[in-house]
């Protein structure tokens, strides 16, 4: 086997991923840090430019309050807003953090570059009330451009895929660093660090997808994004809270393209293939789900559940009015040919460019399949379930909340030190988490994650500064952590030798294979789209025995490079993700989220019982896993609030 | 819709240390065959048709072609990003064909300044307020409970 | 390209395929050939010794009744079984005659060398009433073997696909040949033949199979067997019956082993989680199906439908008993220790051996999930849709039936002829079928086909003496199907240097991905797995558009060897399998088979318009489908039967 | 569970015109790499683990390893097939191990004799028998209706 070189670094804070919410902590940490000589770090498993959930454009920015502006928002109606869209249960104190300080990032991209939808009075054009448009092709790029241009390049790794964390050795439940490799040369990091902010997103490819062929990279959230925060936090022993919360976005079919524009924007009706729309005609199935359910907008899942109640009783496919939509919002200039024209031409583009910034293959299937959306409707459907703690669902740590919002349940410091608190800091001292690693907080979306960033990189700073003591990390263990990471590696070169070809082997499994082990199991045990979502307690336990042979089996991984060593660990971090969302799926004994998970044996919402925070922990001493249930704090009165 | 290499536009970045595909692919699929001197996509089914391989190739010698296992076959999306918009040009698989332009930013490249909205509060590091804030939020002051 | 050779055969005979029907076929042609100046040929895609579905072997002969034995069973007892556990449509006429022939190719299977279970007075050793358990390792091999001596190796072709029939140019609608290629040389086939048996059992992949990584080739039944059947008889303009009877076996999950040695021979119960025995607990449930669902045994789509609605009513995972099963079966001995012990050890083997004869890879499973059926539940699930004529259900062409028992609407001669009729004659002149190739006659299992491949021998080289003129096939035409057959090289040949890898390049589609398509278009709109075997008009219309598209793109299939050549046809006949299929389904406005397909807009049974065959016809002048009913004829007045 | 070849077991067949792996596989996906000489499955994806190579491949250089997506590591089924039986060796995951042994055929390789059951009907061409009727059937005539 080649050689592989070990770089020690050291830094003071450590900010692992380069999406959104580690731009936004880069650029929070530079500024706070600069004078006070202390170091920050970003590894990216990727180039910035283009890492991320953003590494496409985004057609919108979901999360802009207007909170300095007439006729905006206040982030208690965002508060409400959200904790009503997601069921209840939410961290009030973290949504009006985001809520408070959102905007602020948004302006910050328009001065960078990012060009926002005008209006003729040169204000924002709203794709919904907390949506705005904007030409997003190049979001991440400017975005990323800003960060790099803080940190300096000498700042930045990328390319380095981390693969987990490290334990402080005298200080207990403190990070003191992390171990990862580069896909690209034979080098092996050890990172020590006093503080860590975790901002590797959500996870895909947990779930069997629905398209299994050369299709399966079409998931709605991108393939690269592998549950690196959720497994990497829990293997040390953080919390993570809501990891039942999958998130299944309702999209064009097959090319996933997004229906937020179309809804919105276009005020289009979406309907079951007898043009009946399922949001008026199934009024009263989701009754169940009061108060949240006659809260307006519809909370996504119940819209979601309305949608597959269509699917699933036979009444699909269904359909996005598209060409309805369009003739709809051109009606008002029917008395002026030549507006009219205009007006068609102009919905026309923006109908792509929806598409063209974020969903490029939604684009090419509508050319494909020879559809103009101002003649014809097009499919939707439920994707596979995803985990996105940022957009309508909540998976992620269980974090301590701002200091002058968090009621005592939710915010804590060193040691759970309730004095000096620090905002998103996970329950292992000195471990943060922003974006989709950051639970209990959704609808945060591209900008409230860039802000979620900033506000945890700001709370670093401080810990810092406060324990800053050198990361007890005993490098002689350096190799046998190497040995470790490329054992993959190793297996394959030692066994390949048995056959011919190294395709089937008994030595070792290869990655791939481990992913359609991995997603089959969750499929069928778990509630994916082959179950449509639903699962039981005696299927859950059934996949859990499945889901143990597995990792005992991923001692066997093999891999024949680097990049398919990082496939390895990526897989093993989905394979962490996976159990931590079973055990909680298994652990919330009620139907809370429909449209996104239905427990069969519990069909109902519980309010009694459930209307808590699921928590989980690894307990990295014993093996073992504990669940346990924290009460909803409805700190600004808003839980069913119509 | 995996991404493609054009066999005879490929001049593999002229044999720098690193191609211009290699360094942008999200999920590093493209990779570069050294002795042919031309890259190609090495997990097509991790794919994710992010165009940002296609954006950046300073040959347009990479294309797409819709997944095969459900886009029919025939229609292609070709963008061509300047350095401040982008123009699309779609080819249907009937053969119509759509042009599209739009802006992608208003600054030069490479001068997105971190610290272009400075607060006054940048040097509140006990209180709340994040390093551009007040003024980046058009407030005199965080919202307040 | 390389040059392919033509090779121009004559033949009075041609039998395409060479399993259980086409082994048939051979002996009992060659039989009455041999003193009559005819010649037989019988070409066959893979080796005959182990081709076709008994490939790996077979635990038991499921369709044996002892006509001659004591407390045997009739023929007629035979046809109430079968039309009844088929819902009623069922072509009594082919039943029967294959009930009152099938015991006499089991008997000489066993005279061949097939070891058949014995009691310990000589009988054969019931699974059930009409299923007799061997020692069936060597089933094919045997049964090969002995066709192979009686047609001579001269006579026969391997490794040759054939991919269409050839019609006469001169007389309309009769056939005159077929054209094919070898997949081990550069040889091009153009077979000419005063009569064929179509042999070439049923179809796979037509659906997208529940395991889609490595797995995708464990599907139940074998992936080499392509619908060449269905789609050569329908592309020359011979109609199909009943391509809406889908088969959906229950079987052990994953691994596919067979479910009938537990449920007959070993009388075990299947339960869901809960451990409630559906047949019991869900009597109501099938009630709509009045006559059927109370006839004894209850029709397998009913016991399908019984299980399914546990899955989807979310009581899974459904186990079958094993260890309760063993348990009971050993009870007897309780007080014999010695006897109890040599019981367990006894029923232990037998039920290896069951999977070891025909799924080896479900014994695989077992070992490797550390199953002992004697100790522990398994898992059964219900599997994709697959097409074989000869199982529990009947897709098939639309054949003449034997003379002395068919009505007149159910037998045919040349061109029509009712003076002159042939036996499993097409409605193609000439072109005979037999086993999973002839429709409307279910549960012939292995020694019917076995038993209609000699059945439909006999039928044609009485055909051939009436009809003797030569084949009229224009051999000019030879380098246009030639070219025809190769195309695939061609353009990936020709497509293939625009691109630096060969596997996406939009010059050609190979044939794994057009896989992939098929089964995603099928299983999202023709009901399969992921929508829980559902569909209705909407989706089926919508379907039937992409089916369109796929199938002018099957223009640009590229193949890179023979092998991958072979790939393209078949999923060629696929795909006009899958059409034949969605067109019926279509048709049938009713849910005769529930547990098979479910159509959401017509939930129930509707005797009063649908107890009919359904017949497509695809019209080879036109590319029209015509679609059309046949009233069911209750020859042996058993519907309904009690 | 695809098959696999042991490399240091497999001959290539002694370079014969076809190997007897090739020979038998229903699936067509046994081929020889002609350079190594060894043998190898092409598409393991469409492998039905029938087994049918293991069984005739003379070297036993073939062997199966559970569909690597649904099927657990470490487990294994041998077979070892004579002229008269089978036997079978099942190691378990968890290193258990059983061995089952089951007749395969009663006449000796190549024997099997279409004409073995001769009926009396045999020359009835016009009628309904088949060619060892009503012997075959254990009946002096053909059922009637
Ligand atoms: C997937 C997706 C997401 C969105 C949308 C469409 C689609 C298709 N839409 S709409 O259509 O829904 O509407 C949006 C939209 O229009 N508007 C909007 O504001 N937000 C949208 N999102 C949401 C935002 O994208 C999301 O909120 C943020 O991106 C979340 O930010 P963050 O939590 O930082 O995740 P990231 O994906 O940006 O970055 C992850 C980074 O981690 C790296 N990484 C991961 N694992 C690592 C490891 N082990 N080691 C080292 N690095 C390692 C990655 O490389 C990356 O840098
Ligand atoms: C798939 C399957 C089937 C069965 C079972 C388990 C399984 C897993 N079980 S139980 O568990 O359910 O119970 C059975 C059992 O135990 N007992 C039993 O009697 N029958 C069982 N069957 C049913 C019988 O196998 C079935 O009835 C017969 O095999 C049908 O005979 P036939 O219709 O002749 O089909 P074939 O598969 O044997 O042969 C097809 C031949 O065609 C060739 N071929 C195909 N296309 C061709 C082309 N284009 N050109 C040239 N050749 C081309 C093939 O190579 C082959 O030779
Ligand atoms: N029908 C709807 N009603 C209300 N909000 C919606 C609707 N559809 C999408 N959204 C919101 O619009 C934004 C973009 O939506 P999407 O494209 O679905 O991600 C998100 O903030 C969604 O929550
Ligand atoms: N529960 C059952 N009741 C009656 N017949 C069955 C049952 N299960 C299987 N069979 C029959 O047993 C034979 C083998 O079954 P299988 O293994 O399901 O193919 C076939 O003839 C089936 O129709
Ligand atoms: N919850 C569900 N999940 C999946 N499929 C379902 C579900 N409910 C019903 N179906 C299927 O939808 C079809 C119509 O069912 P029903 O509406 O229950 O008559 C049947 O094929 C069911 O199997
Ligand atoms: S960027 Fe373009 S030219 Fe450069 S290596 Fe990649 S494909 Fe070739
Ligand atoms: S399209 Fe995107 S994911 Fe695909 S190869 Fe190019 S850069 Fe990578
Ligand atoms: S049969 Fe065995 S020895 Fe012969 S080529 Fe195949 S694997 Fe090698
Ligand atoms: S196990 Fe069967 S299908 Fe698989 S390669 Fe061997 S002979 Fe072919
Ligand atoms: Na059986």
């Amino acid at each position: 086997m080649e050689q592989f070189e070990t770089v020690e670094m050291s830094t003071d804070l450590l900010i692992i991923g380069g999406g959104m919410s580690a731009c936004g902590a880069a650029v929070e940490a530079v500024h706070w840090a600069k004078d006070r000589n202390i170091k920050v770090l970003l590894v990216d498993k990727a180039a910035m430019d283009r890492s991320g959930a953003v590494a496409m454009g985004l057609s919108a920015i979901n999360t802009y309050l207007g909170v300095g502006k007439e006729g905006g928002n206040s982030p208690e109606e965002f508060v409400d807003y959200v904790v009503n869209d997601q069921m209840g249960v939410i961290r009030q104190d973290l949504v009006y953090d985001i809520g408070r300080h959102v905007d602020s990032s948004v302006h910050l991209f328009e001065k960078w570059g990012l060009p926002i939808w005008k209006d003729e009075e040169g204000n924002y054009v709203h794709e919904g009330r907390w949506q705005i448009m904007i030409n997003g092709e190049s979001y991440k790029f400017i975005v990323a451009e800003a960060a790099k241009n803080a940190l300096g390049m000498d700042n930045i790794l990328e390319r380095v895929f981390i693969v987990k964390l490290l334990m402080d050795e005298k200080r207990p439940n403190t990070i003191a660093g992390a171990v990862g490799f580069s896909v690209r040369e034979n080098q092996f990091y050890v990172i020590k660090a006093k503080a860590i902010i975790m901002c590797c997103g959500g996870a895909v490819h947990i779930f069997r997808p629905r398209s299994v062929g050369e299709g399966m990279g079409r998931t709605w959230y991108p393939p690269w994004n592998a549950g690196s925060n959720y497994a990497m936090i829990a293997q040390v022993g953080g919390k993570l809270t809501q990891m039942e919360s999958r998130f299944i976005p309702t999209r064009f079919k097959d090319g996933y393209g997004p229906v937020g524009a179309w809804f919105l924007l276009f005020k289009s009706r979406a309907t079951n293939a007898f043009g009946e729309n399922y949001i008026e005609t199934r009024v009263e199935e989701i009754k169940p789900w009061e108060p949240y359910a006659s809260h307006k907008p519809v909370p996504t899942p119940l819209r979601n559940h309305q949608m597959i109640l269509e699917m699933v009783e036979g009444k699909g496919p269904v359909y996005m009015r598209t060409e309805e939509a369009i003739a709809n919002l051109a009606a008002e200039y029917k008395d002026d040919p030549k507006m009219f024209k205009k007006k068609l031409k102009e919905l026309e583009s923006e109908a792509w460019e929806d598409f063209l910034d974020m969903t490029i293959s939604q684009a090419l299937l509508w050319a494909a399949t020879n559809i103009q959306p101002e003649k014809q409707s097009s499919e939707i459907q439920a994707s596979e379930p995803y985990f996105i703690g940022s957009h309508a669902s909540c998976s992620g740590a269980w974090c301590s909340g701002p200091a002058d919002i968090a009621p005592d349940e939710y915010k804590w410091g060193y040691d759970g030190d309730k004095s000096v608190t620090y905002n998103r800091m996970t329950t292992v001292n000195g471990l943060f988490a922003a974006g989709d690693g950051c639970g209990g907080n959704a609808h945060k979306f591209s900008s409230g994650s860039h802000t979620e960033g900033r506000i945890a990189a700001k709370a670093a700073i401080k810990y810092i500064l406060n324990h800053n003591e050198e990361p007890a990390i005993d490098m002689s263990k350096a190799d046998e952590w190497k040995a470790e990471i490329y054992k993959p590696l190793k297996t394959y070169e030692e066994g390949k030798s048995l056959t011919v070809t190294d395709d089937i082997n008994p030595n070792y499994i290869l990655p791939k294979m481990f992913l359609f082990r991995l997603n089959k199991i969750m499929d069928e045990y778990v509630g994916g789209t082959s179950y449509w979502f639903a699962t039981n307690e005696k299927m859950l336990e059934k996949g859990l025995e499945y889901l143990e042979m597995l990792k005992e089996d991923s001692e066997k991984l093999g891999a024949r490079d680097l990049h398919e060593l990082m496939r390895a660990w990526e897989n093993y971090h989905r394979l962490w993700t996976a159990e931590a969302h079973l055990r909680h799926v298994l652990y919330r004994q009620e139907t809370r989220y429909p449209g996104y998970l239905y427990r069969s044996d519990y069909k109902g919402l519980d309010e009694e019982n459930w209307l808590a925070f699921t928590i989980s922990r690894y307990n990295p001493e014993t093996g073992e896993w504990e669940m346990s249930k924290v009460p909803v704090i409805d700190i600004f009165g808003v839980i069913g609030k119509k | 819709m995996p991404s493609y290499v054009i066999y005879e536009k490929c001049d593999g970045c002229k044999g720098q240390d690193k191609t211009a595909c290699m360094y942008i692919c999200p999920n590093d699929l493209m990779v570069l065959d050294k002795e042919a001197m031309k890259a190609y996509n090495r997990e097509p089914e991790y794919c994710w048709e992010c165009y940002n391989c296609v954006k950046i190739c300073p040959q347009q010698a990479i294309d797409v072609r819709g997944y095969a296992d459900f886009v029919p076959m025939g229609a292609s999306v070709i963008p061509l990003r300047g350095s401040e918009d982008i123009m699309w040009t779609i080819k249907f698989r009937n053969g119509m064909v759509k042009r599209f332009k739009f802006p992608i930013r208003t600054t030069p490249e490479g001068t997105a300044d971190p610290w272009a909205i400075m607060g006054s509060k940048k040097d509140d590091f006990d209180g709340e307020y994040l390093y551009s804030e007040p003024e980046s939020l058009l407030l005199d002051e965080l919202p307040s409970k």
